[in-house]
């Protein structure tokens, strides 16, 4: 039964790509019939119906046992959830958002693609099954960023998230070789991985496999595909690049959170590499004008902060800011579709205004997302942002600042799209005519506004799924300063963007994203197209003209030489003739 | 007696064809090969052949010779005044005979040199060497007159095919 | 009669009729379709269990004095089944792909079926007469069909690649002669089987095996394309008619390789282990030199061209580490790579052929109106950027593996070249295939009908193996264990 | 002066073949090249009788009858084609003749 959670999508895929592609209707239907399947199947599971089946064997040779199988542990169980969950609303959703588009039919394949990948990488019971699937949803994501793949800056968005994830993964699979060579498998085997206990390889292995979540979970330095990727179609934003591939990075840390812990200078390194990233794609995300690259960044942000969990060995604090994230972000993309669905897709902020007079609903969940993220008490950021600044605290205190001026970073943003898009009056013509999103689009809006509202409180239970106990003391700095802070932040906010119509602070070296795509320009693409063409040019002049063709001359030459003996004088044939028969005579003789 | 008559011939034959090569006259040349063949049907008469020693005499002296005496005088040959010889053609055909004769030289076997008495055995006679042509050599035999007679109407072909 | 010599006879007969005046792309397909079949049957009936040659026949076919005897002597075993398989695939779509119409079909065909005999030949021969014979039998239809129905500079382009792959050839040669000159007399002999068994009894001591090893490692090298010694390769596979591509890059470049796995490194092991060092510093330059080089091309064919070189330094490494893991990780590779360059040689001629272009420059877009080509192209690419859930991904997985525990640091530096050819492959996908449509495309068509079969059957296998590698890894991995057991 | 053995034979019939050769090598006129061919055969001949002689063997005797027949023919043939090939070049100079087709 468990295998449904796989199977589903991905025989909906194959059905969407073989036959479906041109009809839109039937594609709909298999898609969203496969994203219901899975759903049932993962509450069978959360519910204990289900048990996980016995494994398969991928590859059995001496040395190497890759098996398929499935871990349905509470941590796998509350992120199927999640994941599920989230993905059928946004199915639904996307019947709405993508009603008019030609291509919808094969749209609804990919996502199908794409939800399999990421049943899988949750499943996993292995390093390898593990990496199958994440590569998986990297290339479903490319396929989906790259929908309109006649877009230019599409296709382009397309290759560059891949290209990033490809680096992460290279590390990746580096740390899977070093894991398997050092403990002999390739399992999730805490056992097994005493072999790395106090081996100087602890902190290289732990640092490489890290490289995979900084390429999926958008960290500093591989983080520069996810702004980008917002070019993609906003479901797929809000699925992807919101709610579950980027957090699977984190889920990933989280899995193999038995290997982390054998190294804490790898630890430190994780734990600050998040902060940054909070930090960083704050900080850039408060001078952003593209209402989804704000949401983009905002999520790096958040990605950052759960990464920085991990780090500072809050994995629950991590998983649980995971799963509310993912829910009260998908609503806050969802809600940003809903918009540019009705503005007909366009998405700066300033070219808005006044929205949320003419689509209250979506104004309002939108809100309430909204909210959550800014960590306003009561709703489920709060909490979860709460324990994760409880985490840091207590391990890594620098860390905490950074991180709690991050929170009031994301207050003040938050405070600053939502001022600028919903608020104040129509700036634009299509602003003016904006209208309310069909009910297909409304109601997964709600769905999601519930969930991040309650998902924080105790009795949801996600704390509790997880396992994890009440910590004896908390400091009360940390309420205290994170309130202050997203005080801070809203305040800065509405004083800013009350009435403003266009931006009053423009600072360059934010906007222009601390000139990281510049700089990865001018040198690593710069670095490797040279490279590239001098190669290329010592291939085909020095090895291919030069050694190759020169080699030929040179036999040519050789036989053009020889063919001045060759001249047709008797006289010299006959010489030649005495030379070799006195030659033969002197070689038999001669000694 | 003999080994008179053999160092005589030998330097006869020696200096002859020497001056079929030097002359400058083809019909000095010409009668240098004469003298050459008719040293060499001594040679072959020292070793008892007598009668292949008369078929280098008809043969050679008789038939070839002329052949080539009638060639010069049909083609008008003078003397080369004209392509004089060159040092390079020279020194290349003096590295030649110093190359082929220590080549030869050392090819020699030591045995050769204890192998004497040329008197030794029955002088062979014609008629031996006609038994043997008609019997173990005949298809040769019988192939060589094949090919004197492809020879001939070679020869004939190729003189009235003229331009 | 043994299968194998059916398969033979088939391409055989189908030749004869051609040059009879039978409708060539019918019979070929015919013949094509037929030998599929039976190699399909042959790979279902195949006992992995067993171990060893099977389908074995053999025949006194010429005994010389002085020269070993030389017998007809075919049989497969775990390796080269999935080869044979491969040939029989490729073989069928690429005369599938061929234009009907095509100026003197009727050679055009046989010679396609010549290629594909000489490959299948090499593959099941158990004789090394036979093995080498067939190979450089192969390689004249490669010489006519790149030089009669070649594109650009198809003159010149196929005259340096013959001599090169002849000359390749001849170090092979005498590295063959060499090898068995350093044997006894009496124990001299063509047939595989016995000289390994030979050799695995007497091993030549180790001083001995240096000089024959270097020779067979760059001849089989050559035929490979092993750098340097790949300048034949991407302008070959470049100006050569799609369907000759498809067989040479898919199937009988991977001759080198079986030979260095069935003939160069089991038979002189200490040799092999004497130029590893050598053989790795190589496939470097295959992987990154070449891997660079494969970003800066401009044009389609040639990128291809450039890339089935790269991914060479991966069967190379596999080679090169000589265990379980690597050597099954190669065969699939070799299966994979055979079937995933086929389809994008494929793919190729397609544009060139209907968008009447092949520089990226002026590409553009053509997924809009060629998206069943498109679709084609980005399966093999996927497939070949190692993308799971396609074919080449467990192969190259394997090889990773089985070369981390020796050498971790080369290894690393090696699985790089995961990330070049995503940098190359996506940028040809982008170019050709997505973003703005240029004017002078727009009249592009996509493939109809019957002509997707050939595309499907390929994707249909790459998505089969990389699925489930059990189905190929079963037979694979038995006949490597029995293989390696030996040593 | 002593007994003359196979040896001297022999030296004189390579001394011989080796003028011969050097003529070949020295004489720019096809005519006289043609001569010094027939020296060389001639210097064959010479070392097969001695060798036929010493050896008790009257079969090499009959290779020279051979080699004889066949030079006549050689200088049959040989000779017409000198003649056509100097109306046709008015030459007989080995230099310029040089091709082997016209």
């Amino acid at each position: 039964m468990a295998w449904l959670l796989l199977l589903a999508p991905l025989v909906s895929a194959f059905l969407v790509w073989v036959a479906f592609r041109r009809h839109p209707r039937a594609s709909q239907a298999v898609s969203i019939t496969a994203s219901l399947i899975t759903f049932l199947t993962a509450i069978g599971i959360a519910l204990g119906k289900i048990e996980a089946p016995a494994s398969l064997a991928w590859i059995d040779l001496p040395g190497l046992r890759v098996e398929i199988g499935m871990t349905l542990d509470s941590l796998a169980r509350l992120m199927l959830l999640m994941v599920t969950g989230v993905a059928f609303l946004i199915h639904v959703y996307s019947l709405g958002y993508m009603a008019e588009d030609p291509g919808r039919g094969r749209f609804f394949g990919e996502l199908s693609l794409f939800l399999a990948s990421m049943i899988g990488i949750i499943v996993s019971t292995n390093f390898i099954m593990m990496y199958i699937f994440w590569e998986l949803v990297g290339v479903s994501s490319y396929l989906l960023i790259g929908f309109w793949f006649e877009k230019n800056s599409a296709a382009d968005a397309a290759r560059k998230a891949f290209l990033a994830n490809r680096v992460g993964d290279f590390g990746f699979l580096l740390g899977i070789l070093t894991f398997w060579a050092t403990c002999g498998t390739v399992a999730f085997d805490p056992a097994a991985a005493r072999g790395l206990a106090g081996n100087s390889l602890a902190p290289i292995a732990a640092l490489l496999l890290f490289c995979g979540c900084i390429g999926k979970s958008a960290q500093i330095p591989l983080h520069v595909w996810l702004p980008d990727a917002m070019e993609g179609p906003t479901p797929v934003s809000a699925l992807i690049h919101a709610a579950t591939m980027v957090a699977a990075g984190v889920y990933m840390l989280c899995r193999i959170f038995f290997v982390l812990e054998l190294s804490p200078e790898a630890l430190s390194v994780i734990a600050w590499t998040g902060g940054i990233t909070a930090l960083v794609a704050a900080l850039i995300a408060t001078q952003q004008n593209d209402i989804k690259r704000v949401l983009a960044y905002s999520t790096m942000s958040q990605l950052g902060y759960m990464v920085l969990a991990v780090g500072c060995a809050g994995t629950t604090a991590a998983m649980f800011h995971l799963t509310t994230h993912g829910f009260f972000k998908a609503l806050l993309f969802m809600g940003a579709g809903s918009v540019l669905h009705a503005l007909h897709h366009e998405q700066d902020i300033w070219r808005m205004g006044g929205v949320g007079r003419k689509m209250p609903l979506t104004f309002a969940t939108f809100g309430i997302g909204a909210a959550a993220l800014a960590g306003i008490p009561g709703l489920s950021g709060f909490f979860s942002k709460e324990d994760i600044l409880q985490t840091a605290a207590q391990s890594k205190p620098a860390l905490f600042w950074i991180a709690a001026l991050t929170a009031a970073l994301t207050a003040f943003y938050m405070t600053r799209i939502t001022l600028v898009a919903f608020l104040g009056k129509p700036r634009t013509e299509v602003a003016t005519h904006a209208k309310e999103s069909p009910l297909v689009m409304g109601i997964p809006l709600i769905i999601l506004a519930g969930l991040a509202i309650v998902a924080g409180y105790p009795f949801f239970g996600i704390l509790h799924y997880l396992g994890a106990q009440e910590s004896a003391e908390k400091s009360l700095l940390v309420p205290a300063a994170s309130l202050t802070a997203v005080i801070l932040g809203l305040t800065a906010g509405a004083v800013g963007y009350g009435r403003a119509t266009r931006e009053r602070i423009v600072i360059p070296l934010l906007e222009r994203k601390f000139y990281f795509d510049e700089i990865y320009d001018w040198t690593i693409l710069k670095l490797q197209e040279e490279a590239a063409r001098l190669l290329a040019w010592i291939d085909q002049w020095i090895i291919g003209f030069f050694l190759v063709r020169g080699g030929a001359f040179l036999v040519s030459l050789g036989g053009e030489m020889l063919r001045l003996l060759q001249a047709g004088n008797l006289r010299e044939y006959a010489f030649f003739f005495a030379l070799g028969a006195g030659g033969i005579l002197l070689l038999l003789f001669g000694h | 007696m003999e080994g008179f008559l053999f160092w005589f011939l030998a330097f006869g034959l020696l200096s002859s064809a020497v001056a079929v090569i030097v002359n400058r006259s083809p019909v000095a040349s010409a009668l240098g090969l004469v003298t050459m063949i008719l040293a060499l049907a001594g040679l072959f008469g020292l070793l008892g052949a007598y009668f292949l020693a008369a078929v280098q005499v008809w043969v050679y002296a008789g038939a070839v010779m002329v052949l080539f005496l009638f060639i010069i005088m049909l083609l008008d040959l003078k003397a080369e005044e004209v392509t004089p010889l060159r040092p390079l053609g020279v020194g290349a055909g003096l590295l030649t005979i110093v190359l082929l004769g220590i080549g030869f030289w050392r090819a020699i076997p030591a045995s050769a040199w204890e192998t004497s008495g040329a008197g030794a055995g029955e002088a062979s006679d014609a008629a031996s060497i006609g038994h043997l042509l008609f019997s173990a050599y005949v298809l040769p035999f019988e192939g060589v007159g094949l090919l004197l007679l492809i020879a001939m109407i070679g020869v004939i072909v190729l003189s009235k095919s003229d331009v | 009669m043994s299968p194998l010599t059916i398969l033979l006879l088939v391409e055989a007969s189908a030749i004869g009729l051609i040059l009879f005046g039978a409708p060539p792309k019918k019979v070929s397909m015919a013949a094509a379709a037929v030998n599929f079949l039976l190699s399909l049957w042959l790979y279902v009936q195949f006992p992995a269990g067993l171990g060893g040659y099977q389908f074995v026949e053999s025949h006194n076919w010429i005994a010389l004095s002085g020269l070993p005897d030389i017998r007809y002597h075919v049989g497969v075993d775990g390796l080269s089944l999935p080869l044979v398989l491969l040939t029989t695939l490729v073989t069928l779509a690429a005369v599938w792909v061929a234009p009907a119409q095509i100026k003197r079909a009727a050679e055009f065909y046989s010679y396609l079926l010549l290629l594909s005999l000489g490959a299948l030949g090499a593959f099941v021969s158990l004789d090394l007469f036979f093995f080498y014979a067939f190979h450089e039998f192969a390689l004249i239809p490669t010489f006519l069909l790149i030089g009669i129905w070649g594109t650009e500079n198809r003159q010149f382009v196929s005259i340096q690649l013959t001599l090169y792959l002849g000359l390749g050839s001849l170090v092979l040669l005498a590295g063959i002669i060499a090898l068995l000159g350093a044997l006894p007399a009496g124990a001299r002999t063509f047939d595989i089987p016995r000289l390994t068994e030979y050799l695995r009894e007497n091993p030549l001591p180790p001083n001995q095996q240096l000089l024959p090893f270097a020779l067979l490692a760059a001849g089989f090298g050559t035929l490979v394309s092993l750098f340097p010694f790949h300048s034949w390769a991407p302008f070959g596979y470049a100006s050569a008619p799609a369907s000759a591509a498809m067989l040479h890059a898919g199937v009988l470049k991977k001759f080198g390789l079986y030979g260095l796995l069935r003939v160069a490194m089991p038979l002189l092991p200490g040799g092999a282990e004497a130029w590893k060092p050598w053989i790795l510093a190589l496939l470097l330059g295959n992987i990154l030199f070449i891997g660079f080089s494969t970003i800066a091309q401009k044009e389609l064919p040639a990128m291809l061209g450039f890339s089935s070189v790269m991914h060479m330094g991966y069967l190379f490494l596999g080679l090169a580490c000589w265990n379980v893991l690597g050597i099954s990780g190669v065969v699939f590779l070799m299966v994979a790579h055979g079937l995933s360059a086929a389809l994008l040689f494929a793919v190729a001629g397609e544009v060139r052929e209907r968008a009447g272009e092949i520089r990226f420059s002026e590409l553009g877009g053509l997924a809009r109106r060629m998206p069943f080509v498109a679709v084609a192209f980005l399966v093999g690419s996927f497939a070949s950027v190692g993308v799971p859930g396609l074919a080449n991904f467990p192969g190259e997985l394997l090889i990773f593996f089985g070369s981390w525990r020796s050498q971790p640091l080369f290894t690393a530096v090696v699985v790089w070249g995961i990330v070049i050819s995503a940098v190359y492959q996506l940028r040809a996908v982008r170019s050709v295939f997505y973003g703005d449509l240029p004017q002078h495309l727009i009249q592009a068509n996509d493939v109809e009908g019957s002509g997707r079969i050939p595309y499907m059957l390929l994707m249909a296998a790459l998505l089969i193996l990389g699925i489930w590698p059990g189905t190929l890894l079963g037979v694979v991995g038995s006949g490597v264990r029995g293989f390696l057991s030996l040593y | 002066m002593g007994t003359v053995t196979l040896g001297h034979y022999l030296v004189l019939s390579g001394l011989l073949f080796a003028i011969g050769l050097a003529g070949v090598i020295i004489r720019r006129d096809l005519l006289i090249m043609y001569m010094c061919l027939e020296i060389m055969l001639n210097a064959a001949n010479l070392s097969l009788v001695a060798f036929s002689r010493f050896s008790q063997q009257i079969r090499g005797q009959v290779l020279v009858f051979f080699v004889i027949t066949v030079a006549a023919v050689e200088v049959a043939v040989g000779l017409a084609l000198l003649v056509s090939l100097y109306r046709m070049k008015r030459t007989t100079k080995a230099e310029e003749i040089t091709a082997l087709k016209f």
